[in-house]
């Protein structure tokens, strides 16, 4: 598994599942928060979304992924792993764009913990995303 | 001395480029200048300015090999 | 897939990547909030737990697993499912024993809702454990 | 007329047992006096009650049929 923050493409069950396994060796860990943010069929001006383009700058992805999991480090000290994936490219409506994976000793960090990480992905990860309406059109976000 | 411009999301739909290479320019204030008199319709969109993956406000000395991004607000997740 | 709310031993990876397929298809979805509650190896006066082995009254478990969902369900309008699994019997140090699935249309109320979900489920689920240590001896909790 | 009452966590192991039949008992609180003389030691323990799966402090007239659980605080996750 060689993921660091981006990958192209939707982020599939197999990456999912990979982090889920990966998390279940760890006997001191009590609780994993996992969000997964998912591609909607939205309606604008009676256009469906069929899909969406992120295009990244991946240089300062990395960057700012690195610098979101050191604060959700030292500010939750039950919090031993952060991973965060982000899809680059076209994600279809009913797909995975975003995978936030908190694990800690106990729940109540974990939730919290990845409430705040999804939240900071928001704010400073400078991903774009370009909706494609079911006629091929476009808008962006 | 040379330096690296990146355009992001609609701003590289409406420049019609990724990304442009500006010579002996001093100020980020004059790099600006430049590019609005390239791209003129880019004023038109808000957007931040990062130099070395560094977002900015300021006026900054650039130097040979810096990369500046042009930011429209991000939409992840 | 055919678990209500128990299943015998861990939450298996294939329960839950399931789950995620199943999710995955709704295009009105934006957001999963997962959690996992995992088997920790805790140490009591120098005693190592190596499993829980959980009981559970299964017919209540399902009357208050079912109230559950349908408070959460009417107390976050945007949640569209919710789905929980608790493990009975033996799960082992770094096993899931519970998984708590919460779609939504946005990423707050899946979130929140999850957490809440995971606060009801602790309160009223009757559920017991048994820890039990790496001499076999054990510890109700 | 019978009830049945099951015993949960540890209760079952200090009864020994996870169920027992009782007959001919009235009300909740003639059940519960019954119950800790075949079992002393559970007194020592916390537990609630329920009748038919809904947990009651009541003392309520009990029918034929009715499955009574004794238990202790939830602990599960």
């Amino acid at each position: 598994m060689e993921i660091r923050y981006l990958t192209e493409g939707p982020v599939s069950a197999k990456i999912i599942s990979d982090f889920v396994e990966k998390s279940a060796r760890k006997t001191d860990l009590g609780g994993h928060s996992i969000f997964l943010g998912q591609v909607r069929a939205d309606e604008t001006d009676g256009k469906k979304v069929r899909a969406i383009e992120y295009s990244a700058y991946a240089e300062m992805v990395d960057i700012e992924a690195e610098k979101i999991k050191k604060f959700i480090l030292s500010e939750f000290s039950d919090v031993n792993a952060v991973d965060i994936v982000h899809s680059t490219g076209i994600v279809r409506a009913g797909e995975i764009s975003l995978l936030v994976f908190v694990s800690a000793g106990h729940r109540h960090q974990a939730m919290q913990a990845c409430t705040r990480a999804v939240e900071l992905i928001k704010e400073n990860l400078p991903v774009w995303k370009k909706e494609i309406f079911e006629d091929d059109s476009h808008h962006w976000k | 001395m040379e330096v690296k411009v990146l355009f992001f999301g609609v701003l590289a739909e409406v420049s019609g480029t990724y990304f442009k290479h500006y010579r002996e320019v001093k100020l980020l204030s004059d790099l600006k200048h430049r590019i609005s008199d390239d791209f003129p319709e880019i004023v038109h969109y808000s957007f931040r300015i990062s130099v070395n993956n560094e977002i900015t406000d300021n006026d900054i000395l650039l130097k040979s090999g810096d990369e500046i991004a042009l930011m429209p607000p991000f939409s992840g997740g």
